[in-house]
């Protein structure tokens, strides 16, 4: 019953070459510090599947640990291009299948509701059915209308932080749930991380923000600020000044460099020390 | 009273929402149009305070960045499944900022030269197939009009526009309706359904947005000039983004970020006065 | 803005004839006092979609109101079957389109998703299919396999029963949902009955217990022990000595019809005071 | 230590659950199975206290109605659409319990004769097609084994059992696994997946058994006597359903209701009690 995991456990756990579905969006609760312990490590060829991705995208690509990403979105807002994202897809160094918000969300509720596809009318008229032709055009077998079949989307693994959890699995999400209970429901093994891990009867007190259900989750990583730089509402918000750093170490492969070996080549509990240490998140990104 | 550019587009980005939807806010100049609606001509608004969530936030939240920062705000929360089930019920709107619009309202967020190997690879399609596929209104805005923005033809369709594939597909469902820019107003009502002018800001001439525009622009019968700000609707919008976000939009990208990254301590010092007293049912 | 209506507006507002899906779960949480309205008025001819039904379905049969029934149960769970359902099928007085509980839910879930059917395995190698001709079978456009297409459900008309609601339409369910927000969601017109009015800003504070959303509403009605005599947790339970009553009434047309002069042909006020009155429900309901 | 065939059914049921999964609670027996299960050998079940909702509840309850009360229960609330996703990912256990069940694992709670014109019409199928298409255990138990419940041919299919339809279509997802019923335990290993004795409750013979039922039984190689409850295990179920709600399922129609009447209000007193610290975030 008990699945608490160490991030090193978590990473020795996932084989290269797994499909990874990761949660959050963009600047919102990426499970980061997982991301920097897969980043951190030799093998990857992975195949990532996100909906709204940034940062955890874009790391990984940039440590080389990525053969193929799923994606409807992957930037960093109003804070720029995914710097690493953008080089891989104009260089073509790994593969890219466009996809769109909803059918993300479709794919991987196919998947749950363990059907090959899921029908839409989502993408008709744009180059989206024109370059991923994972997507089918067909007639409904009710009315003849024609419609876009979604392919279920079969992840291996699970990447998703949480506010909360209890060493069982269940999980608190008190911000914007993304999709992320449909990457749990969906994969294969669902890893947690949680800010802090709390007693299966504190956590039942939050009642309808208990959305992430043990049924689905093998192992549970407890990770203090685990999705800085991106932000984990409501205890702390995107960390918008190392975003700037890390965009500006994306420039050159020498800054990326020293980056990497600063920030992601350290264990965990380093990085929170090396990104300024607890005292000076909170005063700094605590609302 | 004087104005500029970015409330004078927030005002008459205003006017084109209205009924009992949903108002998304992934942009400052997006949400401050909601705000602004709600509090004029149509409080029936939905309006979110991020893109997926925090309905009906009573009072009206004084900040307006979007999803991106994911602060907690008070309010309804929604699930991703609400928000795109609100967009095949059509009762969902969003002011939508392309890199490129097109002649016939195609739009590009995704890349810049071919897909396979882009010129600058932008952010993929993001949920806008969804909204031209469903949405009765489809609302687009551009800060600079300029023939790389609003262009022939779009080098890839992130949204669909008007065309064959519509005709035989779609039909009105999703099709494009607004476009507000710096210099005007425009429909889809040209010729085949392509870009016309409705009305031109103050001070901006045919020649002027013909010049701005990559290829040969319709105009309505009657060309008006744009309505302008009332004092009322300046005095919501600043009091609503007291820190300005809303001009990021119109600065170069590196430009934006550092202001913003300064503007964010700012407001969350403010957030932290607002959100202090509803914070028991956290942590 | 303000959706507030009585039971006899919402009466008038909802056509002979209409397709109208009730929410709620056998014993649990059925818009009664609305149902009770309906089944007093003299037109009906309706078309009822309930997933778990049960004495709202009887109730509005055996008052003549009902053309049709798509249902995926209808009974009154270990107190019996449903008599007035039963006597119904038995005698074919209506019409009856068997579905499931999951099917009833993507039928609806089609009609929000803006598709004409959505896919599944389920009911296959069952009599569902057989008898009822509303679901196809056919090929997956991906992988060739035989699934069943379930059709749209188009309800003109939902009504839900909620524990609160504010003016604007968003409501409170603070037990099981059932299908209910499927139901709000589907319907071209949503009703709600609640067991109290409250402002807004007191709504905000139930946090993801508002599950129902004012843009999908159009009608609120104040309506204390609007479900009994079904419950509507955690306020009160299903008043178990009233089914009995109902059971034993629904044997005889005369008993039948002097059950129906006493308690539905009476306005809703003077429903409370024919079970017993506030006072005595609260005493023996609550827990 | 004395048991009844209640004790006994619930305690062999028990043995059936395992595993990481969701339990409902539909009937009184299915749930005691799971509680008890929980609290002997699978701790790791996730027994809910309603059928659709109330994962965890902790303390366990000591009151056994199902979701038809809806009475609140402490615990993780879930939805409808949870409960379908866990039964589309084979994480979910029933106790089912037919008004028909035939040799091929068939079931009926539909309707007696034609299903358009029934003899007697039931209450539908309710989500056994579901179960029956994608669970890789399919639990039924029967309070009242006779020709009359275990027939030859069902009236009626609720739910699939083996046939060409299910070699064709389905394939294992969803075949019947166990019956547990009054006189003993059986699978579906007989000849062409038909209906076979695994164990006999004590006391029960092969001739019993074949004679309550309504076609020619098969019986394992080895028929073993179904091991009694241990007294920890009646302990268990007692301490669990003090007001023996559990018999009601062995009464007439009838009988039951009035039964479950007079329990309903002793149970109303003790969990006012139970849940009476736990209201707070209610009204």
């Amino acid at each position: 019953m008990n699945k608490l995991m160490r991030h090193t456990e978590v990473v020795d756990a996932i084989p290269a070459g797994s499909t990874i579905a990761i949660g959050g969006s963009s600047l919102s609760r990426k499970p980061m510090s997982l991301v920097r312990a897969l980043a951190a490590r030799g093998a990857g060829d992975f195949r990532l599947i996100v909906d709204v991705g940034g940062p955890e995208v874009d790391l990984l690509l940039g440590t080389h640990k990525v053969s193929r990403v799923v994606y409807a979105f992957v930037g960093f807002e109003i804070m720029g291009l995914a710097p690493n994202f953008r080089r891989a897809r104009e260089q073509q160094t790994a593969e890219f299948e466009e996809w769109t918000e909803f059918t993300v969300m479709a794919g991987l509720d196919a998947t749950v509701k363990s059907v090959p596809f899921l029908p839409t009318h989502a993408g008709l008229g744009t180059d989206v059915l024109t370059v991923n032709p994972s997507f089918r055009l067909f007639e409904d077998p009710i009315g003849g209308e024609t419609l876009v079949a979604v392919p279920a989307l079969k992840p291996d693994f699970a990447l998703v932080h949480v506010n909360l959890a209890d060493p069982f699995g269940n999980g608190v999400i008190l911000g914007d749930g993304h999709v992320d209970v449909l990457c749990a429901k969906a994969a294969r093994h669902t890893i947690l991380s949680a800010e802090r891990i709390v007693s299966p009867e504190e956590l039942q007190r939050y009642g309808r923000d208990v959305q992430i259900h043990r049924i689905h989750v093998d192992g549970v990583v407890e990770a203090a600020w685990g999705a800085h730089f991106t932000g984990c509402a409501p205890y702390y918000r995107a960390d918008l000044a190392h975003v700037q750093e890390y965009l500006a170490a994306a420039r050159t492969p020498a800054t990326w460099e020293a980056y990497c070996s600063r920030y992601v080549t350290d264990v965990p509990a380093d990085y929170i020390l090396a990104v300024g240490g607890p005292e000076e998140l909170v005063g700094k990104l605590e609302v | 009273m004087d104005y500029s550019v970015d409330e004078l587009m927030i005002t008459a980005m205003a006017r084109e929402l209205a009924g009992e939807v949903m108002v998304s806010s992934v942009t400052s100049l997006g949400a401050l149009s909601a705000y602004l609606a709600k509090r004029t001509h149509a409080p029936e608004l939905a309006v979110l305070s991020t893109p997926e969530s925090g309905m009906e936030v009573t009072p009206m939240p004084t900040l307006t960045l979007g999803q991106f920062m994911t602060d907690a705000q008070q309010g309804i929360p929604l699930t991703m499944e609400d928000i795109f089930d609100a967009i095949f019920l059509d009762r969902f709107r969003i002011w939508i900022n392309p890199a490129q619009i097109d002649r016939f309202g195609n739009v590009n967020i995704t890349a810049i030269g071919p897909w396979a190997s882009p010129r600058v690879a932008m952010v993929g399609s993001r949920g806008i197939p969804e909204d031209t596929s469903h949405l009765s209104a489809i609302l687009y805005y551009v800060t600079n009009h300029s023939p790389r923005t609003v262009v022939e033809r779009v080098d890839f369709r992130s949204g669909a526009g008007y065309g064959s594939e519509r005709d035989r597909l779609l039909g009105q469902r999703g099709a494009p309706t607004r476009l507000v820019t710096n210099l005007g107003v425009f429909d889809f009502r040209g010729p085949d359904h392509s870009l016309s002018v409705v009305s031109l800001h103050p001070g901006v001439s045919r020649e002027q947005v013909q010049e701005a525009t990559a290829f040969p622009l319709s105009f309505a019968a009657e060309v008006y000039e744009t309505p302008v700000p009332s004092e009322s609707d300046l005095a919501i919008i600043r009091a609503s983004d007291p820190l300005e976000v809303r001009k990021l939009e119109f600065l170069g990208g590196r430009e934006a970020a550092e202001r913003l990254v300064q503007i964010y301590e700012r407001e969350r010092q403010a957030m932290r006065a607002a959100l202090w007293q509803n914070r028991g049912r956290f942590r």
